[in-house]
């Protein structure tokens, strides 16, 4: 595992073969092997699979699970768990489209959503990280409260953008130059940012290090709290900014939008070789993971599988996938 | 003669749910004896998944895309991009603003005969006296619909008829039978259960039963007559007496027509209007349908027979 | 290890208030119980108790190998959908012989065969069992379609076969004896049994408990069966009681029983956790269900009001455990 | 910025560095401190002594800001300190080398070095060559043979606890406190640390020495301070000490002889017999153990004893070769044969292989001999208690009751009742992996003299050591091990300090 990118890198001159190996022996690159089998795969199965719109389209429906991803991550890596984020994926629509209504700014609508975003972030945070309650317990139960929370403000019914912002429409469904979905860009900066913000900032280490030892990292003088606290916010923020795309996919705020999607985002994350122990994985590995189960369900659906089948398919591959990257860690 | 498409897909909310078994096994029959090739990709309950999957067509290439929507408000903006593709688009089930038809039962006016087929047997059976357990599931317009059709078709025949507890039960048989136990149990005076679709009024019936009361002067009202639920209901319970049935089949035959006629730039109505009709009696399943071991079969003649109404009473624009 | 010390110093009411977990799971559930009433006298009519106590039942059977599952350290997520499978699996198996008897076997042996699976998949190939679970709940949910597309009705309308749900024994609802044999069973396996204590010990170290003679893997793949096997008897009584196998039951079953284990004081860590608590878990949450129809609030509340109660009472009993550990 | 504390000037401030005043810490059960004074001055080395769960490793975390003092005041370097974190701590130059091994095991050693403070450029990344090269030039420093690019977790007990040493030793101190920083290290490496800390107080540096090594204290402490049951019990300069006066300040009593040989020269039959045993790390390992002796096994760091021990007990899979006990082959290979047989171990790592920390001392007792104590699978809790509470009686462990969670006990009487485990069941064979580490003379002499009573009875005793005296003096046939082979055995009385050693570095 690549905790330290640079000092594994420079490990001095091997020789091909040994490079070669410890490559493989590195989770992403037999994710990103996977990933490529799977799409050559596909584009000799089925004749529409490999075409730009097609791929680009994936690009733009995984970005969703992408951005929610790298938050999941986020909060794995820090030794905790966040499964409210299906929820607020959910939630987050409803100020972003009441306020839009309301004001006929996109941009209000999206600070409302985000702000909607922060607080149970910081409410997660604040009952896991300083309160102590375990993660799954805390977030289990924001689950229910929010998701009963829109039901309960919407009355079950779907909030319609009622002014048809085109900037509103555009961020979910638009291009750029017409080829790549704006939220696979979206979710491409994001990457980027937080795969620096893990590597090569401090903070990113100690996020690592608070999942791997908390008290290790208490007693190297890190504020743990705070710091898994963090971990929650950034968790909700992302969940939030995927929720806004996913609201502007709907063209409304939807309230059963989001069920179930944390299940989804917690096997990707698995799947991408992020340990539930806290502390080992990357975020790259998250990504390929939300990459591979993507292009997975694009595939089959090209090759008119049934749902059923598209089902069991999917939950045997995870568990090969899984099963298979547990087996490479022992042998090492 | 009009040319028909090669491909028509087919974006279903829940393909494992028997009601939308039927619709596809409706549509895939009418596409079979036109000769066009037809691909189902299912939502199954997640709106992201329904966007996705109607893109997946859109990029594929179909001619026609018909979508059942997860939530007709999250489908606005593939109206939009379906028109921008320039793909023929039906709805199925519920209306989406901007969409140009949509092949749909009358949700409330299927509520309200049965609600009258029911009054009418409260007034015979019941000494007039109706008061309703509505297993209800508030997240669906087209389902509340029904709920309100029923208790105003109720109303015209018994105005002193009461909605006695109107619940939740999801739409599931098994969180129907869990709220209905505790709404049975909290009013002793109930005699009416309406359910909302076949699993909603087993579900109440269930509850019923496992309370350990008799079937003696009780009305078990379903809808839907999604599979062999309500038929074995009806055979073999006694308060089973009213199924709302809504001929699935019939809705995906009439969908695929639509797609033909949207592919050949035909003028269609908004909204197509496909049949319902109320079946009273033990009985009166078999008009319908035949039944040989787990399969069904719809009897097209008596089906086609039943005129459904051009314009529906009330839509979920009147909610 | 510090970090009970550096816990804040909590209210001294609270702590003493909150003196024992059941404590205080047991004043909710008094409370809610007279709340209600108060609200609603039906709320003590022997058919809603009655009503109240079946449900509890189903959960409860699952419920208690998800205790011990969890006390390992372990968990399963594909209850639900198992329960529905095996469900319709026990009702076609009924139709297709003919015979009750083997229906009954059949729908619970396919639960434990799920169990089995599960077990393996853990313990052999050494996926974590969130994970795992969850794609085994995608597999059943998917394959269960496979099986059968429809809901498998009571076809010869077998009255022995609704009579396991509905039947009683002198006043009592039989599922609640299963309940009540299953509880108490395996209450006396955690409590007073070597595989209890097994339990307990590889949910706390797995490498202790293996150096000592302890088979972990053994140990863990049988709960998981047994798991399996109580979410098959589960199965089977909802099916009798809807009186039909329904494939698409049981979806959100698995957070409803995790939840009231949770709920319980067990810990998600291994090691620690009561099936008296497990018991209280399931008839909080299942009072507060049924109560909020009997007070006729908004259905709604049914979700929002479980998420709070179980923040709340894992909560305090954060603050009785380190006020003991005082 | 960080500095190897052996080079940074430091200024060296008049008064005493640290003056711990009236210190008293209670826990659930515990009075762990009551009104303890301790005074350490720059340039000193001043050792901490007591027995297990006197209270020493809770004096340093009260220092090193992880536990809050109930009673008491902290000045450093004259100031009034409130030292709430441990953050705290390390700001006012406290470094400490915890008892437990305090590391990131997914990191890199280097970038466990930074930990605390990681250099970064202008923008705020991570200047990840700076650690490489920093980490690399400390170790080179300190004369720690450790490579600076492996992972942490895949190290042996050994190098990560240079590791410790070299992380707090990193950054500027003012203080600098080591809990049983030798518990894990060779002669060597003892003396490389021994020349660090000298360096350390040629600068000013005060350091506050914890062990349970006797030796060490008059080699290298300055002054003592024993502690007993939580209360000062003297503080002295070391030449006011002998060991035996020592001894007694810390257990209030004398020990005659730390290595008494009740037992016999006889020898039973061979219940343990190893033949042509490979695994990824042994190669062709033979050798018999008999009934009544002890068999000591000598090696460096990283020999191989820990995974002879392992693999002996049916713990790590093997490769080729064969184990019997008492006669009957070890087939399968796992734990639960080997219990059955007769043969169990008594793990390096007690944390993570031999406590169930959240399970009070009654469950970790008992967990081997449960079914001892069961009938029809049922277990009796009654006799189990007893027969615990004897345990712990004889062992003398100390615990306010058989329901205290394992965790809230010290080292040393955690190591009790792991052994306690052990011997609840009537074994053939005991494979005990350094034993005694971090165990107080008292405690130690009490384990030698049942490791020589176990013996007696009849008992096959393996003993991984690193402890020469340990090794000399309990055992009745030394083997040594180097790079995974065996490399000398002899007897006890043809054993040399001298020939022990040249077979391991062979
Ligand atoms: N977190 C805690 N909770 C409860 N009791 C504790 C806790 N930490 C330590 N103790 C108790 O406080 C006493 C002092 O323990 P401490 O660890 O300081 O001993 P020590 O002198 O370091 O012993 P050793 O030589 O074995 O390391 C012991 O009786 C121990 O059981
Ligand atoms: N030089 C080394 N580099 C990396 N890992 C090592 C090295 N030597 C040993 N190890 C690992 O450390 C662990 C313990 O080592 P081993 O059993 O060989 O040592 P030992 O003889 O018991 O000595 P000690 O326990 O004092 O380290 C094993 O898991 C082994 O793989
Ligand atoms: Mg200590
Ligand atoms: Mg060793």
């Amino acid at each position: 595992m690549p905790q330290s990118p640079s000092l594994s890198a420079a490990a001095g001159p091997k020789r091909p073969t040994e490079l070669l190996r410890a490559l493989f022996r590195r989770n992403e690159t037999v994710l990103l092997v996977c990933l490529v089998a799977l799409i050559v795969f596909f584009s000799f199965a089925s004749g529409t699979f490999l075409t730009t719109r097609n791929i680009t389209n994936v690009l733009g429906q995984a970005s969703l699970a992408m951005i929610a991803g790298i938050g999941i991550g986020v909060v794995v890596l820090a030794g905790e768990i966040d499964v409210s984020i299906g929820s607020l994926v959910g939630a987050v629509g409803i100020p972003l489209v009441v306020v839009m209504n309301q004001t006929g700014s996109l941009e209000l609508g999206m600070a409302a959503a985000l702000l909607l975003a922060l607080g149970v972030g910081v409410a997660n945070g604040y009952l896991a990280a300083y309160l102590g309650i375990n993660s799954l317990i805390v977030t289990l139960g924001t689950m229910f409260v929010i998701r009963g929370g829109i039901y309960l403000y919407t009355g079950q019914r779907a909030i319609s953008d009622d002014l048809q912002l085109e900037s509103f429409y555009q961020m979910g469904n638009g291009r750029l130059l017409g080829t790549v979905p704006y939220p696979a860009l979206v979710a491409l900066v994001l990457l980027v940012a937080f795969v620096y913000l893990m590597r090569h900032r401090p903070f990113g280490r100690q996020i690592y290090a608070v999942g791997g030892n908390p008290e290790v990292a208490r007693l190297a003088g890190y504020n743990v709290k705070r710091l898994k606290f963090a971990a929650f916010v950034i968790c909700s923020l992302l969940a939030g900014i995927s929720g806004i795309l996913l609201s502007s996919r709907l063209g409304s705020a939807v309230h059963v939008a989001g069920l179930g999607f944390e299940f989804q985002v917690v096997a990707a994350v698995v799947l991408g070789g992020v340990s539930l122990a806290g502390g080992v994985g990357s975020l790259l590995g998250v990504a390929l993971g939300v990459l591979i189960l993507a292009f997975l369900s694009n595939g089959l659906g090209m090759l008119n599988i049934a749902t059923e089948w598209q089902l069991v398919i999917t939950g045997l591959i995870i568990i090969a996938a899984v099963a298979f990257d547990e087996l490479k860690r022992r042998r090492q | 003669a009009a040319e028909t498409p090669k491909k028509i897909g087919y974006v279903t909310n829940y393909a494992t749910h028997e009601w939308y078994q039927n619709v596809i096994k409706g549509m895939q029959d009418r596409a079979g004896q036109l000769g066009i090739e037809f691909e189902v990709r299912d939502a199954n309950l997640d709106v992201a998944r329904m966007v996705s999957a109607a893109e997946d067509f859109m990029a594929q290439g179909v001619d026609v895309l018909i979508i059942t929507p997860v939530n007709e408000e999250g489908a606005v903006p593939l109206v939009r991009r379906a028109k921008e593709d320039g793909v023929p688009l039906v709805l199925e089930g519920n209306p989406v603003s901007g969409m140009t038809t949509m092949v749909a039962i009358c949700d409330y006016d299927t509520g309200y005969h049965a609600g009258v087929a029911a009054g009418e047997y409260a007034r015979d059976k019941l000494g007039g006296v109706a008061k309703v357990m509505n297993v209800g599931l508030p997240l669906l317009s087209a389902t509340v619909l029904r709920s309100n059709g029923f208790m105003d078709g109720l109303k015209t025949i018994l105005p002193d008829a009461t909605m006695v507890h109107d619940l939740d039960g999801g739409g599931n048989p098994d969180r129907s039978l869990e709220v209905s136990a505790a709404a049975l149990a909290q009013n002793g005076d109930i005699n009416i259960i309406y359910g909302i679709n076949d699993s909603s009024s087993q579900g109440g019936l269930q509850a019923w039963k496992a309370a350990g009361k008799s079937q003696d002067g009780l009305l078990v009202v379903g809808t839907g007559g999604e599979g062999l639920g309500f038929i074995n209901m009806m055979a073999t319970e006694p308060s089973y007496q009213i199924e709302a049935a809504m001929f699935p089949e019939k809705v995906g035959f009439t969908s695929i027509d639509a797609a033909v006629k949207l592919f050949n730039n035909e003028a269609v109505p908004a909204h197509i209007v496909s049949p319902t009709t109320p079946m009273v009696g033990t009985d009166s399943w078999k008009q319908y349908y035949s039944v040989e071991g787990t399969t069904r079969t719809i009897n097209w003649d008596t089906v086609n027979a039943v005129v459904p109404a051009d314009k529906c009473m009330k839509t979920a624009a009147d909610l | 290890m510090s970090e009970t010390t550096q816990a804040a110093k909590p209210a001294p009411v609270l702590g003493r208030l909150a003196e024992n977990s059941q404590i205080v799971l047991l004043g909710l559930l008094v409370l809610l119980c007279i709340g209600i009433s108060l609200g609603s006298p039906q709320f003590y009519s022997v058919e809603n108790i009655i009503a109240i106590l079946r449900q509890c039942s189903l959960v409860l059977i699952v419920a208690a190998g998800m205790t011990m599952l969890l006390i390992a350290a372990e968990v399963d997520l594909s209850v639900g959908a198992s329960l529905a499978f095996s469900g319709v699996v026990a009702m076609d198996v009924t139709n297709k012989t003919g015979s009750v008897a083997l229906g009954v076997l059949a729908g619970i042996l396919f639960g434990g065969a799920v169990g089995l699976f599960n077990g393996l998949v853990v313990t052999r190939l050494r996926v974590n069992s969130l994970i795992a679970t969850i794609a085994t709940m995608m597999i059943l949910q998917g394959s269960v379609f496979l099986y059968s597309r429809e809901a498998v009705q009571n076809k010869h309308q077998q009255v022995a076969f609704t009579e396991i749900s509905t039947g009683y024994v002198g006043p009592v609802p039989i599922p609640v004896i299963i309940a009540a044999v299953v509880f108490v069973a395996a209450f006396i396996v955690l409590r007073y049994t070597t595989i209890g204590r097994y339990i307990y010990a590889v949910g706390a170290n797995q490498k202790a408990a293996r150096l000592s003679g302890i088979r972990p893997e053994r140990l863990k793949l049988l709960v998981f069966v047994v798991t399996g096997l109580l979410t098959g008897l589960a199965g089977l009584i909802l099916t009798s009681l809807m009186n039909a196998g329904q494939p698409t039951a049981g979806r959100g079953f698995e957070l409803t029983v995790i939840a009231a284990v949770i709920l319980g004081g067990t810990s998600l860590l291994g090691g620690r956790g009561t099936l008296i608590g497990t018991l209280l878990g399931v008839l909080v949450l299942k009072v507060i269900d049924n109560g909020i129809i009997i007070l006729r609030w908004d259905q709604n509340l049914q979700m929002v009001v479980p998420g709070v109660v179980i923040i709340v009472a894992t909560y305090l009993d954060l603050i009785r455990s380190r006020a003991n550990a005082r | 910025m960080p500095a190897d504390a052996a080079t940074a000037a430091v200024v060296r401030p008049a008064g005493p560095a640290l003056e711990m005043a009236g210190i008293g810490k209670r826990f659930p059960g515990v009075l762990a401190l009551e009104n303890v004074d301790l005074t350490l001055e720059p340039g000193k080395v001043h050792a901490l002594m007591g027995e297990n769960g006197a209270g020493k490793s809770t004096l340093i975390k009260i220092l090193a800001g992880v536990y809050q003092r109930d009673a008491g005041t902290v000045r450093i370097g004259g100031a009034e300190a409130d030292l709430r974190s441990p953050r705290d701590a390390l700001r006012a130059g406290i470094k400490v080398v915890f008892q437990e091994i305090a590391l990131i095991s997914e990191f890199t050693v280097a970038e466990n070095i930074f930990l605390e403070e990681y250099p970064v450029n202008g923008l705020g990344s991570i200047r990840w060559s700076t650690i490489r090269k920093e980490a690399a030039a400390l170790f080179a420093r300190l004369g720690f043979d450790v490579d600076p690019a492996a992972k942490v977790g895949q190290l042996p007990v050994s190098q990560q606890q240079m590791v410790e040493i070299a992380r707090a030793l990193a950054h500027e101190a003012r203080i600098v406190v080591m809990d049983e920083p030798t518990s894990s290290l060779t002669p060597n490496e003892v003396a490389l640390l021994f020349t660090v800390i000298r360096r350390l107080t040629g600068l000013g540096i005060a350091v506050l020495y914890v062990t349970h090594k006797l030796d060490e204290v008059f080699e290298i402490a300055d002054t003592v301070t024993v502690l007993r049951d939580g209360r000062h019990i003297s503080t002295r300069p070391i030449g006011a000490h002998t060991h035996e006066s020592l001894i007694q300040d810390m257990i209030g009593r004398k020990i005659d002889n730390l290595f008494p040989r009740e037992r016999g020269a006889a020898r039973g039959d061979v219940v343990v017999k190893v033949e042509g045993l490979s695994t990824d790390k042994l190669k062709d390992v033979s050798f018999e153990a008999k009934a009544g002796e002890v068999l000591g096994f000598f090696g460096l760091m990283g020999a191989g004893r820990t995974e002879l021990a392992k693999a002996i007990v049916g713990f790590d899979p093997i490769r080729t070769g064969r184990i019997s006990i008492g006669g009957t082959p070890l087939v399968p290979h796992n734990t639960r044969t080997g219990v059955a047989l007769g043969i169990g171990l008594l793990t390096e790592d007690r944390k993570s292989e031999g406590l169930m920390l959240e399970l009070p001392v009654l469950q970790n007792t008992s967990l081997a001999a449960l079914e001892d104590f069961a009938r029809a699978g049922f277990v009796d809790e009654g006799r189990e208690r007893s027969a615990v509470q004897q345990f712990v009686d004889r062992f003398r462990v100390k615990t306010p009751s058989l329901n205290q969670q394992i965790k809230n006990l010290s080292g040393g009487n955690q190591q009790k009742v792991l052994l306690a485990r052990w011997l609840m069941r009537g074994l053939k064979v005991i494979v005990v992996d350094e034993p005694t580490r971090g165990i107080d003379v008292g405690a130690k002499s009490e384990i030698f003299a049942l490791i020589d009573r176990l013996a007696g009875e009849g008992l096959a005793v393996i003993m991984m050591t690193s402890e020469m005296p340990e090794l000399l003096g309990l055992s009745d046939r030394i083997a040594v091990m180097a790079e995974g082979r065996i490399t000398a055995v002899m007897d006890r009385e043809g054993a040399t300090q001298e020939a022990i050693l040249n077979a391991a570095i062979a």
